[in-house]
């Protein structure tokens, strides 16, 4: 498949000098895949994620004030090298300890862990939190062998919250945890995607089918199935989810529907639009929704359906003014 | 080691480049298509750092492809391959003086194979490189036992266990990592990463000149 | 092309069900094509766009404070009809008069010069303003024969807060003339798009191929050419655009980079910073700059770039902080 | 007109709704594919508006099918197709009654062509709907003035100089509209509007009765 690229082995450094141009707000050292904000973190815990490029506007549209203040970025879907987080850990620590969100992948959880253990040995307080959101593989995937996925936008949300408010590391580490096990994800799409220099997509389905299960890196789903109207795909979607996280009458939640990157906005709101009148149905009501694209996989056409259980402090987390490039909320909408 | 182990760290390198492509399409059945581009970056910066250094001690120079890999890139494989690295170079380093040197490179095989179990925390049998590494130590282990064993028999005889274990790899289900998420879907796919492991030593056996028994590794 | 839907024709009228059980700080009265902010614009001239849908977040993305009151939507790709069109005047008049903005196409143009003509009638102030920022057909295509495009983006930011701050009508279209005549946009793409209902894109073009001047519908453009690395495509858009535009040394100047759907985030910053360069280059500054999807076309892979000449004025109301479920902006970054 | 209208403009919407997909390829190549929906959309409403009302009058009938089209989907067909058929309202509603029937036809027409020129500020050549609906009204004044003319003989001349004006649109350059963007590559391509016209104009024509000289409209 064609790109607009230059050299693809230079897409990632030079999407990232186009990202610091556009956004003077941010900083980087040098040519270092670390970014930060040019406001320090003071007098609390800083936040920091990262992984594989190729997601945007995760991560790096998400620096800034009520989210992250560095994230370490690695070459396209591959996680960044230890040395890389260690320079973040020790950029934005300023004597009140380093929070580490991550997705469960191997190579970053292995990464990240190198990384905090040598800050631990330099004498920085670090914590990290592995995301595992992700319901694509089937449920009876035991929790800690899942995917991190495209809920992990409402861990980054509400820890960026509370750390700015000043809450421990402790504290963060335990509100990561606690939204990670009130959120599940389920995806789909209609292709794989294409990495830069490379020709073939991951994979590629014939008219009429649809990849169950997929995350965010052109991976295989867990099935390949025919193709079924949209109110039949989010019914399935929302079922197995529930029959994780058993929301029940009464509950709030907090909805996200993602893009993959070519799927239309149009889809997206006819997804929400049936996920609404679903949990309607269960007489749940979504006290907050993002609707559009927060962690894409380069162009894939496909969606994926986040729903999270909410308590009177995530609420307040998650509706908590925020002011990076990609994503800005003021005081809560309506 | 009697052989030249930069030169042969530099073939291994130029082979992982060339089988980038190879190594994607693997890893585009399995994972996310990025095995070939990571490992291929990781070793075009092996390349050009061992042109550069002066040493030509195998512990200092396992030590640098180590710390190279480990900075280079990042993924799944830059902490695996960057760990065994390193602790081959602390194997060798740390080796009984009175051991031969067909023992010591079985150490530095066992070292790495210990050091990507450890750090990926995957068994034999759930379809990663743990499933070449391993069988290479052990084969490596029982080779220099032999009384004609020479640094290029030991390391034949591990690059033809890494093969025999990456091809077993097809027929295994996929029980940690990211090809896990896809099941029973995994079956017949050979894995990325133990054929990775089987190129470096197959490399590596090449350039210590031991006579090739068979063709060993497919790279598909 | 198989897509993610219910009944195709039914596509539009369930993102709008979909857009407004997300957005409840928007508005629409039974199953109208015409949504409005819940808050009316009290004391003020009212600022009403529409057009074909398929371009989401535009047009109804951006409604709320410090850009539209009402948006008019129609089918994909198709103009509103008359009547929803002077539904939406009606609603949002409160007596300042309505100011419409639209892109250059017959359909529309017909369609709410004909509803302003009735509005008119009804004694209701109405002004109209048509965008034709497009170079995509070649400079030596007469002006008034050119497309509105993503250059669109600026012309309602600026208006949008311009009529906030209480500008009369006349001003206001006077804002949007100059806005449009200081302001060029060129795109390019690697395809067409599919229609909803419809099996077969538009166009589309073999590997390593490219069309030049697309617009955001899925037409061709002026030409298919080799597919050439980024950084000459950018240096041949920018100079296309600047030798109508004509920007001079100290300059300063307003950049969006527009991706059409399907275009991941890494190209459009790696074409930011090919667009940074050549204008600094120039001794052009670019104050402000838009990077992501604000005006697609379906999945569309493609993108295009809009510079802007700025003034004070107009550099301002570019800055002024705006909040709508797409676009929300506090004070100056940075 | 001594046919039945009504049946004749349902027998219209039922073909542009069957023309859907080719209509919309012609618009693919030349604008932005939606012809065909737009048309099929709107001819749907007619429909079913047509099956509603009481009324057999035919300027009750050209005025219901004028405002439904104007206010179904709108694009750019809406407000033209819509003034179209208002006009041709007006204009039978205003002829001078000692008009034979076959005059009022083809002042129908006239109004037709002129309401689509005013509100679309095209002319002859631009590569539009005009193509068609222009040469029609010329053919259907010539047709009403012969000694034997009849409604249908009048629409059959209508439709056949339509479906020749727009298969001249091939060899024109789109001038104005979403097709003029593409300059000299709307060579060789059929203007989607001008197809619709002739299509309307041809089921109106073979409703009427009128013994068809040769097939006319080709949908590519
Ligand atoms: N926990 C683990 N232990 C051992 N090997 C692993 C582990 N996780 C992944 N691997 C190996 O890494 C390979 C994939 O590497 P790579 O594609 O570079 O990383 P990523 O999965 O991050 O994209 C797999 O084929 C497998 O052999
Ligand atoms: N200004 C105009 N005058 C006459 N006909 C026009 C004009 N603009 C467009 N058309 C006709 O409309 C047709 C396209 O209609 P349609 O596809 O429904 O609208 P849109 O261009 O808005 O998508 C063209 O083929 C042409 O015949
Ligand atoms: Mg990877
Ligand atoms: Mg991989
Ligand atoms: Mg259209
Ligand atoms: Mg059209």
């Amino acid at each position: 498949m064609s790109r607009f690229l230059n050299d693809p082995d230079n897409a990632v450094t030079e999407t990232l000098e186009g990202f610091l141009l556009a956004h003077p707000e941010l900083e980087r050292r040098g040519t270092s895949r670390v970014v930060t904000s040019s406001t320090p973190p003071t007098g609390r815990v800083a936040v920091v994620t990262g992984g594989g490029s190729g997601h945007k506007p995760a991560f790096i549209g998400y620096i800034g004030d009520g989210m992250f203040d560095a994230v370490v970025c690695g070459d396209v879907f591959a996680s960044p090298p230890v040395g890389s987080v260690l320079e973040a850990i020790r950029t934005v620590n300023t004597g009140h300890g380093v929070m580490l969100l991550l997705g469960n992948y191997s190579g970053d959880v292995m990464n990240f862990e190198m990384a905090a253990d040598m800050a631990r040995d330099e004498g920085i307080d670090v914590e990290m939190a592995v995301a595992t959101d992700d319901l694509g593989a089937g449920s009876n995937v035991r929790p800690d062998q899942r995917r991190g996925v495209s809920g992990q936008f409402l861990i980054w949300k509400t820890v960026g919250a509370a750390a700015r408010q000043g809450a421990s590391l402790a504290e963060l580490k335990q509100l990561a945890l606690d939204v990670n096990s009130a959120t599940r994800t389920m995806g789909v799409s209609l292709n794989g995607c294409t990495l830069p220099g490379s020709t073939k997509p991951t994979f590629s389905l014939d008219e009429g089918q649809m990849e169950v299960g997929v995350g965010h890196h052109g991976e295989r789903g867990r099935s390949t199935e025919p193709l079924v109207q949209m109110d039949e795909i989010v019914d399935r979607l929302v079922d197995e989810i529930d029959q994780d996280l058993q929301l029940r009458e009464g509950d709030r939640a907090a909805v996200v529907i993602n893009g993959l990157g070519g799927t239309p906005m149009l889809e997206l709101y006819i997804a929400y639009r049936r996920v609404a009148k679903v949990l309607q149905e269960k007489g749940v009501s979504i006290e907050v929704n993002f609707v559009g694209e927060y962690f894409t996989a380069l162009g894939m056409h496909g969606f994926s359906v986040t729903l999270m259980r909410l308590n009177d402090r995530t609420l307040g987390l998650l509706k908590d003014p925020a002011r990076t490039p990609h994503f800005t909320q003021t005081s809560t909408p309506n | 080691m009697s052989w030249d182990l930069k030169e042969a760290l530099l073939h291994a390198s130029k082979n992982v480049q060339s089988a980038r492509d190879q190594l994607c399409d693997l890893d585009a059945a399995l994972g996310d298509g990025d095995h070939g581009t990571s490992m291929a970056r990781s070793f075009a910066a092996v390349e050009r750092e061992l042109s550069s250094t002066e040493s030509n001690e195998p512990a200092d120079l396992l030590e640098l492809v180590g710390n190279t890999v480990l900075n280079a890139v990042g993924g799944a494989m830059g902490p695996l391959f960057g760990s065994a690295f390193l602790s081959s170079s602390t194997a060798l380093r740390n080796a009984d003086p009175s051991l031969s040197s067909p023992e010591r490179t079985a150490a530095a095989i066992a070292a790495a194979a210990n050091a990507i179990q450890r750090r990926g925390k995957a068994s034999v049998g759930d379809k990663t490189m743990v499933d070449a590494i391993v069988p290479a130590a052990e084969a490596a282990a029982t080779a220099a036992g032999q009384p004609d064993a020479t640094s290029a028999t030991v390391l034949r005889a591990a690059a033809e266990a890494a093969a025999a274990g990456t091809e077993h790899t097809k027929e295994l289900i996929a029980r940690i990592g990211r090809a896990s998420r896809l099941g029973e879907r995994t079956l017949g796919h050979q894995d990325p990463g133990a054929t990775s492991i089987t190129l470096v030593l197959e490399s590596l056996a090449a350039s210590a000149g031991a006579p090739v028994g068979h063709p060993v590794l497919t790279l598909n």
